[in-house]
C-alpha cells in the first residue's frame, strides 16, 4: 500500500512540474516536413536568441491549419499561421487574421506578396511544375516531360502521384489541366474530365503529404508527380536524382503567406515574428535551404543559390498566379466533386 | 445486500451528485448540441447558419458517395469481427487450458496490448505492411506469393490491423464465459466416450457461443467507429465514416454535415448492438434462464 | 477446462503470439536503427532516435501534457467515482439504475462522436484547446472504467463490516475512512492506473479538441504519422509501449490483470 | 407485564420490543413482534430460515428500519437512533473482522471511536483478549487465524465496549461440529462472567437450548412460543413447536367425558380440558416397551452408540422411540411389541392453538 501511495504522489508531483510552461511562448502553425525542420533548426533558434521568446511549432497542411484556427476561434492559442494564399484569403475573410504592422520592410516587399490592408504577407514563393525521377527516365529511355499532358501518358500507370484537391499543389495542377483543355477557374469541367479519363488511372495514391511523397520517390514507388520547386530542391539535395520541369504551357506560382492570428491578447511578439520572417537575412536562409523565392527585394542570392528559385519580380512574373477569390468561391463544390468523382 | 434506508435518503443523492452533474453537464448537453448542430447549414464564407432542417441527412441518404463509405465501414467492421472470432475464440480456449505459469504469461501477451496506444500498434502494422515490407519479404521468401501484395491503403490491411487492435476484447469476452463453465462437464463428455473434436463441437462450443456473441457486439461496435487505424492504414482514399467525419470537420470545415455523419454512425452502432444483444438473449435464454 | 493443449493447439497458439507481438516488436526494433530512415537495425543498434526525441521540444512538451492530463483526469475521475460507487453499491434510491446507466454511457458513445460534441461545446463556451476542457472530456471518457473497478472492489466487501463498525459506535465518515477506504484502496488505485493509461493513450476524441498548446503525445504522433513515417515515430511509439508495460506490471501486482479484465479466476492456480 | 425466567423470578425488562413490523413489498417479514428481555438475561430467537429472526436482530441493531413498532432500551426509544449511537455489541455470522487490522486493532476500534486514551485502551484490549483466551494472538491478522479464533476476536471486539446488550447473529454456524460445542460452553461462560444481556439468533435448536435462559420460537414473522428451554420442550403450544424442538410423536386423539382417548387406550384428564379432537404429543425418549399398551411392529432399527432408535408401525401411524443402550437388546425388525408411556409425559396440543 505504501508503495502504491508513493507512486501516486510521484505522478502527481510530475504533473505539477508539467503544467508550468514558459510564459513567453509563441505558437506557430504551418506546414510540416522540410519547412518545419528548417524553422526548428535555424529560424526559431535565431528568433529566440534575438528576442528571448520561445517558439512552439504545430505542423499541418494549410487546410488543417485553417480548420484548427476556425475551431478555436473563441479561445485562440495560435499566434502565427502560415498558409498558402488560398486558405489564407479564406482566413482573412473569416476575420481570423489581424492587420499587420510591417512598416519596417514594407517598401522592400514585392507587390505580389502584399495583401489588402496587410492582413497577411508572403514570405516565400515557389513554382509548381512536373517532377520526375531522372535516373529512372534515363534507364527507361523516356523523354523528359515538357508538358502537363505528360501526366496522361499511360506508361506511368501506377507510378504517379497527384496530390489531392485540398492541397494547393493539387488544386493548382487541376486548374492548369482545365486551362489547357479549354477551361479555367471559371469552368473546371474540362479539368475534371481529363483527370478522370486519363490522369487518375495513372495515380498510385492521392497523397497529400509531401514527406510521404518523398518517401515514395525514394522507394521507387513513384517516378513522376506534380510538385513544387521547394520540395524537389529538398529531395534533390538529399542526393536523390530528381528534377522539376516548368512545362511549356506555363508553371504556377504558390505563395507561402504568414499572418498574425486574431487572439484575445494581441501579442506584440507575433508582429515581431512576422517582421523577422520577412527580413532579408531570414529570406536568404529560406531561399538557400527551401528554395523559397524571396519576397523582400533586399534579399540577395548568388547565381548558384538562385538556381531553380523564383528570384526577383521578373522570375516571379513568368509564373502564373490565379484569382483566389474566384477559386475560393467555388472550392467547396470542387472538393465535393473531387472526392466523389476522382478520389474514390 | 444493500442497506435499505429511508425512501428519500439524502446521502446517496449527495454521493451521486458530483458524477451526475459532471456527466449531465458535459456529456448530455454536448450530445444534444451536436444533434442540433446536425440540423444546421454551413457555407465557407458565412460559417454555421441558424437554419434548422434535415438537409444534411437528406444529402447523406441521397448521395451514393456517403452510402459507399457507410457500406465500406460496415464491411470492414463485419470482416474484423469474423477475424477476431476465428483467432480469439480458439485462443481463449487454449489459454484456459494452460497451466501456471504459462497461463499468466500468455494472458499478459494476449490482453496486455489493450494498454498500448492504438497509434503505436497500428504504426507497427504500417511498418510491417509498408515501405519496408517485412510481410511481403517473408511471404515471398516462403514461396507463398510471387509478387508483393498491397496491404497499405487496402481494406485487407485495415481489417488485419483492426483485428489486432480489437482481438483482446473478443478473448476477454470468451474467457469470461469459459470461466463460468463447470470444468467437469468436459470430463463428463470424455467419460461418455466422446472424442476431443466432438467434445469441443457438442459441449464446449455451445456453451461459449454467448461469449462469442457478446464479444462480437463489442468488436463490431468498436471497429465501426474506429478512427486511428483506418486513418493510418487506409489513408485518404479508403475512407470510413470516422475518417470522413474527421475530414468534414478539419478539412472541409463543414461541421453540421460532420455532426450528422457522426450521429448517424452512433445511431447505427447502437441499433446493431441492441439488435444483436436481443437476438442473443432470445437465443441463449434457455441456457441461462 | 481440464484437458491440456495438443500439438495443433500449440501450433495455433504460436501463430497467435507471433501475430500479436509482430507489430509491437517491429516498432521497438526500428526505433533502434542507426540509419536516417526506417529499417531494421541490422548494422548495429543506435539510440540516436531517442536522443532526437529528447531534443524534440514538441514531443517532449506533448509528453508532459499527456502526463499531466492523464494524472489530472484519473484523479478527478477517481474522486467523483468513489462517492458514486458508494451510492450505487450501498444504497437503493430512486433513479439508481438511470444514474448507473448515465455513468456507464460514455462507453456506448463512439469516441469520434464525443470528439465532435466536445469540439462544438467547448468552442461555444470559450474553452476549446484548454487543459481544463481536455481534462473534463477525459474524465467523462474514463469514469466508466474507474467506476466499474471501484464498484467491483466495494461489492466484494462484506457489508457486515460496515455494520460492525457502526455497532462499535463509528460514524459513517469514520467507517469510510478507517474501514471502507483502506479495503478498497487497491481497487481505487487500479482504477486510477487504468484510467491514467486510457487517458494517456486517447487519440480519437482528443485530436478534435486539443489546441496548439495542449497537443497530447498520441495526437502529435498521429499528426506526425499523417505527414511522414520515420524512425522518430517508432521511438515515440516505443516509449508508449514501455509505459504500457510498466502499467501492466503495476496493475498485475495491485489487482491481478486477468482479474481486472476478465473477472475473478478462482480456477487459476496462479493466485 | 414482566417476564419470568424458568424459576419464576421477576426481572425488570432492559429491552422492550413492541409492535415491531417489517415489510418488504407485499411480504410481511416481521409481524407486530412483542418481546421483553430482562437485565442479564440470555434470550435466543429460534426458528427456521425466513422466520424473521435475523430481520428482527437487524432492526434491534439499527441496520434495518422498521415499518412500525418500537424498540426501547432501558426505557429509551431506540427506534430512530442511528446504529452507531445505540451502544450495542454485535457478533456477526461472518464475524466481519476488519481484515486490514490485527486482532488487537480490531478490538481497539470501538474504544478508539470512544476516544479512550491509548494506555487505557491497551489495558482493556488485553483484558478482552484474555477473557476470550486469545491473549497471545493480539498481533495476528484475521486471515492468519482459525475460524474459532476469529469468532473469539469478534466476541472480544463486541464486549470491550461494554455494551448494554450483546447481539449474536448465528455466531457459531461457520464452525465445525466439535468446535461449535466447545464455543457454546465458552460463550455461556463469558456471558455469565460479564453478565451481559444477550440476544442470540440461531436456527440450531440444540444451541438455543444449551445457551439460553429463554427461547423465543418464531415462525413467519410472529412469535410461536416463549419460555425456558425445558418448558418449551416439554410443553410445546403447537405442533410446529413440538416438531421444531427435537423429535416428537403426534397422535390424533379426542377428549370426552373427562377422558383422553387414543383408539382403545384412554387416560384420565386432570384438568378441565374441553371436549373435542386433540393432538397428543409424546417424545420418543418417554416411550417404553411393555407387555400391554399400544400394539406396534418394528419396521427399522438404528444403532447410535448411546442409544437405539426404533421405527415402529402402529394403528395410529408411525412412531419413533429411543432406547438407552443399557440392559437387554432391543427388539429386532419385524418383532411385535407393545408401547407404553406415563400419563405425565403426554402433552395435549389443542388444534385451535395451532394457527
Amino acid at each position: 500500500m505504501k508503495r502504491t501511495a508513493m507512486l501516486l504522489s510521484t505522478t502527481l508531483a510530475m504533473t505539477g512540474f508539467a503544467v508550468s510552461a514558459p510564459a513567453q511562448t509563441l505558437y506557430v502553425a504551418g506546414n510540416g516536413g522540410s519547412q518545419e525542420e528548417l524553422m526548428k533548426a535555424e529560424i526559431f533558434p535565431a528568433f529566440t536568441e534575438q528576442t528571448g521568446i520561445e517558439v512552439v511549432y504545430s505542423a499541418g497542411n494549410s487546410a488543417a491549419v485553417l480548420a484548427k484556427l476556425l475551431a478555436q476561434q473563441d479561445n485562440q492559442q495560435t499566434d502565427i499561421a502560415m498558409m498558402n494564399t488560398g486558405p489564407m484569403s479564406q482566413a482573412i475573410q473569416l476575420g481570423l487574421c489581424r492587420e499587420l504592422d510591417i512598416s519596417e520592410h514594407e517598401e522592400n516587399i514585392h507587390d505580389f506578396a502584399k495583401f489588402d490592408d496587410n492582413h497577411a504577407v508572403g514570405f516565400g514563393v515557389v513554382g509548381l511544375g512536373v517532377a520526375y525521377a531522372t535516373e529512372v527516365f534515363e534507364e527507361s529511355g523516356w523523354d523528359v516531360p515538357t508538358s502537363w499532358t505528360a501526366l496522361e501518358d499511360p506508361k506511368f500507370e501506377g507510378k504517379m502521384v497527384f496530390q489531392p484537391l485540398n492541397n494547393t499543389n493539387g488544386l493548382l495542377a487541376l486548374i492548369k489541366v482545365a486551362e489547357i483543355n479549354g477551361g479555367g477557374v471559371e469552368n473546371l469541367d474540362p479539368g475534371f474530365e481529363v483527370m478522370e479519363e486519363s490522369i487518375a488511372p495513372n495515380v498510385l495514391s492521392f497523397e497529400p503529404s509531401s514527406a510521404r511523397l518523398a518517401e515514395m520517390y525514394q522507394n521507387g514507388e513513384v517516378v513522376i508527380s506534380v510538385w513544387s520547386s521547394t520540395q524537389v530542391k529538398v529531395l534533390a539535395e538529399s542526393g536523390f536524382p530528381i528534377e522539376l520541369v516548368y512545362p511549356e504551357e506555363g508553371a504556377m506560382i504558390i505563395s507561402n503567406d504568414v499572418c498574425a492570428v486574431t487572439t484575445e491578447e494581441m501579442k506584440p511578439e507575433a508582429m515581431e515574428f512576422v517582421n523577422f520572417l520577412i527580413s532579408p537575412e531570414i529570406q536568404e536562409i529560406l531561399a538557400k535551404n527551401l528554395g523559397f523565392g524571396p519576397t523582400n527585394a533586399l534579399a540577395e542570392l548568388t547565381e548558384e543559390e538562385a538556381q531553380g528559385v523564383p528570384y526577383g519580380s521578373d522570375a516571379v512574373s513568368k509564373l502564373q498566379s490565379i484569382d483566389w477569390d474566384v477559386v475560393n468561391a467555388s472550392r467547396e463544390d470542387w472538393d465535393r466533386r473531387w472526392v466523389r468523382e476522382i478520389e474514390r | 445486500m444493500k442497506a435499505l434506508l429511508r425512501r428519500l435518503d439524502p446521502v446517496p443523492v449527495l454521493l451521486s451528485l458530483p458524477a451526475g452533474l459532471l456527466l449531465g453537464l458535459f456529456l448530455l448537453i454536448p450530445l444534444a448540441a451536436t444533434a442540433i448542430l446536425s440540423l444546421q447549414a454551413f457555407s465557407l464564407y458565412t460559417g454555421i447558419q441558424s437554419v434548422f432542417n434535415l438537409d444534411n441527412y437528406v444529402e447523406i441518404f441521397s448521395d451514393g458517395y456517403f452510402g459507399e463509405i457507410f457500406l465500406r465501414t460496415a464491411r470492414t467492421a463485419a470482416l474484423t469481427t469474423v477475424l477476431t472470432i476465428l483467432i480469439g475464440a480458439p485462443e481463449a480456449v487454449i489459454l484456459m487450458r494452460m497451466k501456471a505459469p504459462w497461463r499468466g504469461i500468455f494472458l499478459l501477451v494476449a490482453l496486455g496490448p489493450l494498454l498500448i496506444s492504438v497509434v503505436s500498434r497500428t504504426l507497427g502494422w504500417a511498418l510491417l505492411f509498408g515501405s519496408t515490407g517485412i510481410i511481403n519479404d517473408v511471404l515471398i521468401g516462403l514461396g507463398l506469393i510471387a509478387a508483393p501484395l498491397q496491404f497499405m491503403y487496402t481494406e485487407t490491411g485495415v481489417v488485419i490491423a483492426l483485428a489486432h487492435v480489437l482481438l483482446p476484447f473478443m478473448i476477454i469476452s470468451v474467457m469470461t464465459t469459459l470461466q463460468r463453465l463447470n470444468p467437469l462437464v468436459e470430463s463428463a463428455s470424455y467419460s461418455l466416450g466422446a472424442s476431443g473434436f466432438t467434445t469441443f463441437r457438442r459441449v464446449i462450443l455451445p456453451q461459449v457461443l454467448p461469449g462469442i456473441f457478446a464479444g462480437s457486439i463489442i468488436v463490431f461496435a468498436m471497429a465501426a467507429s474506429a478512427f486511428a487505424t483506418p486513418q493510418i492504414i487506409g489513408g485518404r482514399r479508403l475512407k470510413v465514416v470516422a475518417t470522413l467525419v474527421y475530414d468534414e470537420y478539419l478539412f472541409s470545415l463543414n461541421w453540421p454535415l460532420g455532426a450528422a455523419l457522426a450521429l448517424l454512425l452512433f445511431v447505427i452502432v447502437i441499433i446493431v448492438a441492441v439488435g444483436f444483444n436481443q437476438l442473443a438473449e432470445r437465443r441463449f435464454r434457455r441456457l441461462y434462464g | 477446462m481440464s484437458s491440456s493443449n495438443g500439438f495443433w493447439s500449440l501450433a495455433f497458439h504460436t501463430l497467435f503470439v507471433i501475430f500479436v507481438m509482430a507489430p509491437i516488436v517491429v516498432v521497438c526494433f526500428m526505433a533502434f536503427t542507426p540509419e536516417g530512415y526506417l529499417s531494421m537495425p541490422t548494422n548495429g543498434v543506435s539510440l540516436r532516435w531517442f536522443e532526437a526525441l529528447l531534443n524534440n521540444k514538441e514531443f517532449v512538451g506533448s509528453f508532459r501534457i499527456s502526463l499531466a492530463l492523464g494524472a489530472a483526469s484519473a484523479t478527478v475521475a477517481a474522486l467523483i467515482s468513489i462517492p458514486a460507487a458508494m451510492a450505487i453499491v450501498r444504497y437503493d434510491f430512486p433513479g439508481r439504475t438511470a444514474f448507473l446507466t448515465l455513468c456507464m454511457s460514455p462507453l456506448m458513445v463512439p469516441s469520434i462522436v464525443l470528439g465532435v460534441a466536445f469540439l462544438r461545446f467547448f468552442s461555444q463556451i470559450g474553452m476549446s484547446g484548454t487543459l481544463v476542457g481536455l481534462t473534463i472530456s477525459h474524465v467523462i471518457l474514463i469514469v466508466p472504467y474507474v467506476l466499474r473497478t471501484i464498484m467491483n472492489s466495494l461489492g466484494s466487501l462484506d457489508s457486515a463490516l460496515d455494520h460492525a463498525a457502526a455497532s462499535l459506535g463509528s460514524s459513517a465518515w469514520r467507517t469510510f475512512r478507517r474501514v471502507t477506504l483502506p479495503l478498497t484502496l487497491p481497487g481505487i488505485l487500479s482504477g486510477w492506473v487504468l484510467a491514467f493509461i486510457t487517458s494517456f493513450d486517447e487519440v480519437t476524441m482528443t485530436i478534435f479538441i486539443s489546441g496548439p498548446g495542449t497537443t497530447t503525445l498520441p495526437v502529435r504522433l498521429m499528426l506526425y504519422i499523417e505527414d511522414s513515417i520515420d524512425p522518430l515515430v517508432a521511438a515515440v511509439s516505443t516509449v508508449l509501449i514501455v509505459m504500457a508495460l510498466v502499467v501492466m506490471l503495476i496493475l498485475d501486482r495491485l489487482f491481478g490483470l486477468d482479474r481486472m479484465l476478465i473477472g475473478r479466476s478462482p480456477s487459476d492456480p496462479d493466485r | 407485564m414482566t417476564p419470568e425466567d424458568a424459576n419464576g423470578h421477576q426481572r425488570s425488562p432492559l429491552v422492550r420490543i413492541s409492535g415491531l413490523t417489517k415489510r418488504y413489498g407485499n411480504t410481511t417479514v416481521v409481524d407486530r413482534l412483542k418481546l421483553d428481555v430482562g437485565q442479564g438475561e440470555f434470550v435466543s430467537l429460534l426458528g427456521p430460515s425466513g422466520c424473521g429472526k435475523t430481520t428482527t436482530l437487524q432492526m434491534i441493531g439499527g441496520f434495518v428500519r422498521p415499518d412500525g413498532g418500537k424498540i426501547e432500551l432501558a426505557g429509551r426509544d431506540l427506534t430512530s437512533v442511528a446504529a452507531s449511537k445505540r451502544g450495542l455489541g454485535i457478533v456477526f455470522q461472518s464475524y466481519a473482522l476488519f481484515p486490514h487490522m490485527t486482532a488487537a486493532e480490531n478490538v481497539a476500534y470501538g474504544l478508539e471511536v470512544r476516544n479512550v486514551s491509548r494506555s487505557e485502551r491497551a489495558e482493556q484490549v488485553k483484558a478482552a483478549l484474555d477473557l476470550v483466551g486469545l491473549a497471545p494472538y493480539g498481533d495476528r491478522y484475521p486471515r492468519a487465524m482459525s475460524g474459532g479464533q476469529q469468532q473469539r476476536v469478534a466476541l472480544a471486539r463486541a464486549l470491550v465496549i461494554k455494551p448494554r446488550v450483546l447481539l449474536l447473529d448465528e455466531p457459531l454456524s461457520n464452525l465445525d461440529a466439535s468446535l461449535r460445542e466447545e464455543m457454546q460452553v465458552e460463550l455461556r461462560r463469558i456471558q455469565q462472567t460479564t453478565g451481559t444481556t444477550t440476544i442470540l439468533v440461531t436456527h440450531d435448536q440444540t444451541e438455543a437450548m444449551a445457551l439460553s435462559d429463554r427461547i423465543v420460537l418464531m415462525r413467519s414473522g410472529q412469535i410461536e412460543q416463549i419460555g425456558a428451554p425445558e418448558h418449551v420442550y416439554d410443553h410445546p403450544d403447537t405442533r410446529f413447536v413440538a416438531n421444531f424442538l427435537g423429535k416428537t410423536n403426534l397422535f390424533q386423539g379426542d377428549v370426552g367425558q373427562s377422558k383422553m382417548r387414543l383408539g382403545n387406550l384412554s387416560w384420565a384428564t386432570p384438568d378441565a380440558t374441553p371436549d373435542g379432537p386433540v393432538t397428543i404429543a409424546v417424545r420418543p425418549e418417554k416411550i417404553a416397551l411393555a407387555d400391554d399398551g399400544l400394539p406396534a411392529k418394528v419396521s427399522a432399527r438404528t444403532f447410535q452408540g448411546g442409544q437405539w432408535l426404533l421405527d415402529l408401525d402402529t394403528p395410529h401411524g408411525p412412531v419413533l422411540m429411543q432406547r438407552q443402550n443399557v440392559g437387554a437388546r432391543p427388539p429386532t425388525v419385524g418383532e411385535r411389541v407393545c408401547l407404553t408411556w406415563s400419563r405425565d409425559d403426554m402433552h395435549l396440543i389443542r388444534e385451535e392453538a395451532a394457527r
